[in-house]
């Protein structure tokens, strides 16, 4: 249980409204960050902070015991990013749009992707462009990444949103077992999460707020 | 004075009226870049002394 | 391929990628984004021939006359038709999350920035490039300027689509966004605009041009070094806001 | 790290303080150059051998035309300061030096247009000077488009700093190619009467004018400032109680 990431006296202030301050928490591998709270809380933004989209706040984030702006591009080689709109590309198909979206941690093999396909039961529709894909499947694209991805940090922004009953079982299963190998991952979700609660912490943004 | 009198200094050699405009242009413009904050003050100074007072019946 | 991941991750090192290899995917994606959307490619390039056959209908159609506006005329033509072209940039990528990933690669981000200015240049630029010598020819351009032309548009075009890339990272995040960008990029591109039409002029009037083309590139290595730092810094404003 | 006085500095209340104290003494100030400049300018200064008087407007279009460029520059600077250390006071000079400054490029504008008008004969001419001053304005325009068409306040300030960073660096260039483009295309009756070389009663007017000017400028700062720190800083507790103290 080495600490990989350690968050301390966290403030952040979003159009003149105190979204949290004083928030602390530390996040080692293989252990699970689930951050509820209400809409506009400031879920979206805490996540947007932690995957260093922006600098707005105050307070100090460690990577590895060092601030994270001094260790900023390895940071971002070990984090993977999954924001509320999936970023997927509509003219691309699947394997294109993993290829990229993979493609600036790690060079990939064909078979790679494919598997991560299946493995989100998209088998049959990779070379399908993804605008003639539903929304839960663009998004069960964006998921694949999951199963490609070596690096040791998820930050996921409402991961289950648009799956179904079966794909979320199947994530629940993937996040438990990568949380025992040593990977740390952070998600915000609404619903109630059925992992081994050893891995899980609970974050409620609400105790930090005004 | 470099005028001889009052009347030539307005007429400025068939030139007056292009130096009185120029002035007259520079005389307006300094007093909006006065008027301009203080009204705006003056406007944020009611919206916030109501506040003030709305919030002061709450209690 | 399970098997490759039950190592614990932290250890296991990923197969890094070299920061060219990670830009030549951005520079592919865009590429390939832009030739999937046939439709979208070939608006810069029609909007460039309509605009240069409105003057000979709107002023007059005598050669003599034509050939001095010929210059000025081509040129206006492509500064606009960047300009229209630029919103399409960033705009796509902020509207389905992809500019935040690009936001958050461990590659320094001004190297992004350029692939995906280069992919754009490409796609609308390039086209501007190869159907100028038919529109001089609509214009009557003196055949000895036609070579400066092209050399000017050159270095003129990835510079206008560098200066406009500016102003597309700054408006990306307003709903319409497109307007302001005309406003706040037409002041940076009236020194592309002098040097280029004077380039073409000189050389129509058989004086030597490469003076003008040698400012052209200079303005050009200057905006190749700064700009792409002015864009991502834009970026990361649009980002946070 | 040092720069936490560095930020001490910039704390609006401290200004609102200092801002308090100075502003008398520098209304004053600029009503006593700008009254001796103008009379001495208008009435006192001899006449131009080739323009008559018509040259008098010079000391409300130098002024007004050194004060359009500095004050972009110094809306630049303060833009890039607020950016880099992210300094609260560095970014509202920014903003509340823009429109002072595009009301100056206009009134530069204007009385250079009137002055060519008995010069050149036409109420606009396509001269260097005049060029390089609406593009200027453009530019202001275009900061002040920028930072009003985005909600976010913080947003705003530091996009349209960055916006300011660029036109800065690209003044120079427009400047050159502007002059360059006007000496290529320069015709007859402009290049007869170029500068008038100043003699000495002429220069001492100008340059309390300029001094008139600059000092106007201050004071119009400092007032765009405390309005903007009122604003901003409303829900702090010394705001609050000034408000209720003065009625």
């Amino acid at each position: 249980m080495t600490e990989f990431l350690s968050v301390n006296q966290l403030v952040c202030e979003r159009d003149e409204r105190l979204l949290f301050h004083g928030l602390s928490f530390t996040l080692n591998s293989g252990e699970i960050l689930q951050v509820t709270g209400a809409n506009g809380s400031g879920k979206t933004s805490l996540l947007r902070i932690l995957a260093t989209l922006t600098e707005d706040y105050e307070g100090e984030i460690k990577f590895a015991g060092e601030l994270i702006q001094r260790v900023l591009p390895e940071y971002r080689q070990q984090q993977l990013y999954l924001g509320h709109s999936p970023g997927i590309k509509g003219p691309l198909t699947p394997i294109e749009n993993l290829r990229w979206l993979q493609g600036w941690y790690q060079s990939l093999s064909e078979q790679a992707i494919e598997n991560a396909l299946t493995a989100v039961d998209l088998y049959g529709y990779e070379d399908v462009p993804c605008y003639s894909l539903s929304a839960g499947q663009q998004r069960r694209v964006a998921l694949a990444q999951l199963y490609l991805s070596h690096q040791a940090l998820w930050i996921l922004d409402e991961p289950f949103t648009a799956i179904d009953q079966n794909g979320v079982h199947h994530l629940e299963a993937l996040l438990a077992e990568q949380a025992s190998q040593g990977r740390s991952i952070i998600l915000t979700t609404h619903h109630q999460l059925n992992v081994p609660d050893g891995f899980i912490k609970k974050l409620d943004i609400a105790d930090y707020g005004e | 004075m470099y005028f001889e009198s009052w009347a030539d200094f307005w007429a400025m050699g068939k030139h007056g009226l292009y130096v009185w405009s120029c002035y007259g242009i520079a005389v307006v413009v300094m007093i909006y870049n006065i008027w301009a904050p203080l009204a705006q003050q003056k406007r944020f100074k009611q919206r916030y002394l109501r506040q003030l007072r709305r919030e002061a019946q709450q209690q | 391929m399970v098997s490759e991941i039950n190592a614990p991750a932290s250890t296991v090192k990923p197969m890094l990628v070299s920061p060219g290899a990670a830009v030549w995917v951005t520079l592919c994606r865009d590429l390939r984004l832009g030739f999937r959307r046939q439709a979208e490619l070939i608006n810069p390039p029609l909007f460039f021939l309509i605009v240069v056959t409105l003057f000979p209908l709107g002023i007059s159609p005598d050669p003599d006359f034509l050939a001095k506006l010929a210059p000025g005329v081509i040129w206006i033509a492509a500064l606009l038709a960047t300009l229209l072209a630029m919103d399409s940039l960033f705009r796509g990528d902020y509207e389905d999350g992809a500019l935040d990933l690009l936001l958050v690669v461990p590659q320094p981000l001004f190297m992004h920035v350029l692939a995906k200015v280069c992919a754009h240049w490409l796609l609308t630029g390039l086209p501007l490039l190869i159907l100028a010598p038919m529109l001089a020819l609509m214009l009557s351009l003196p055949s000895q300027a036609y070579m400066t032309l092209i050399a000017s548009l050159a270095l003129g075009t990835p510079l206008l689509s560098l200066l406009g890339a500016i102003g597309a990272a700054l408006t990306v995040g307003i709903r319409r966004g497109g307007m302001l960008l005309s406003l706040l990029i037409l002041p940076l591109y009236i020194p592309v605009l002098l040097l280029g039409t004077g380039a073409v002029v000189a050389a129509s009037e058989g004086l030597p041009a490469d003076g003008q083309l040698l400012w052209l590139a200079v303005l050009l290595t200057l905006g190749l070094t700064l700009a792409p730092f002015a864009i991502a810094a834009g970026l990361r404003i649009t980002a946070s806001g | 790290m040092n720069w936490t006085w560095f930020h001490k500095l910039g704390s609006p209340k401290w200004f609102y303080e200092i801002s308090s104290r100075w502003l008398p003494w520098l209304v004053i100030l600029t009503i006593l150059l700008l009254v001796t400049g103008v009379v001495w300018g208008l009435a006192f200064a001899p006449a131009e051998r080739f323009q008559g008087n018509s040259y008098r407007i010079i000391f409300i279009h130098v002024p007004a035309a050194f004060l359009a460029q500095a004050t972009y520059v110094l809306m630049a600077i303060t833009g890039g300061v607020g950016l880099i250390w992210r300094m609260k006071m560095a970014e509202l000079v920014a903003s509340c030096c823009a429109p002072i400054g595009a009301s100056f490029t206009l009134l530069a504008l204007l009385t250079g247009a009137i002055w060519g008008k008995p010069t050149w004969g036409a109420w606009w001419v396509w001269d260097a000077r005049l060029t390089s001053m609406l593009i200027l304005l453009f530019l202001y325009l275009g900061f002040m488009a920028l930072q009003a068409s985005i909600d976010n306040m913080k947003t705003a300030a530091r996009a349209s700093a960055v916006l300011a960073l660029v036109g800065l660096v690209n003044i120079p260039i427009i400047k050159y190619s502007v002059d360059w483009w006007f000496t290529l295309h320069q015709t007859a009756s402009i290049k007869l009467t170029e500068k008038p070389a100043m003699p000495a009663e002429m220069y001492y007017p100008l340059f309390i004018c300029l001094a008139g000017f600059y000092c106007f400028f201050t004071v119009v700062l400092l007032l765009r400032l405390r309005t903007e720190i009122l604003h901003r800083e409303h829900k702090t507790g010394w705001v609050k109680a000034l408000m209720s103290n003065k009625r």
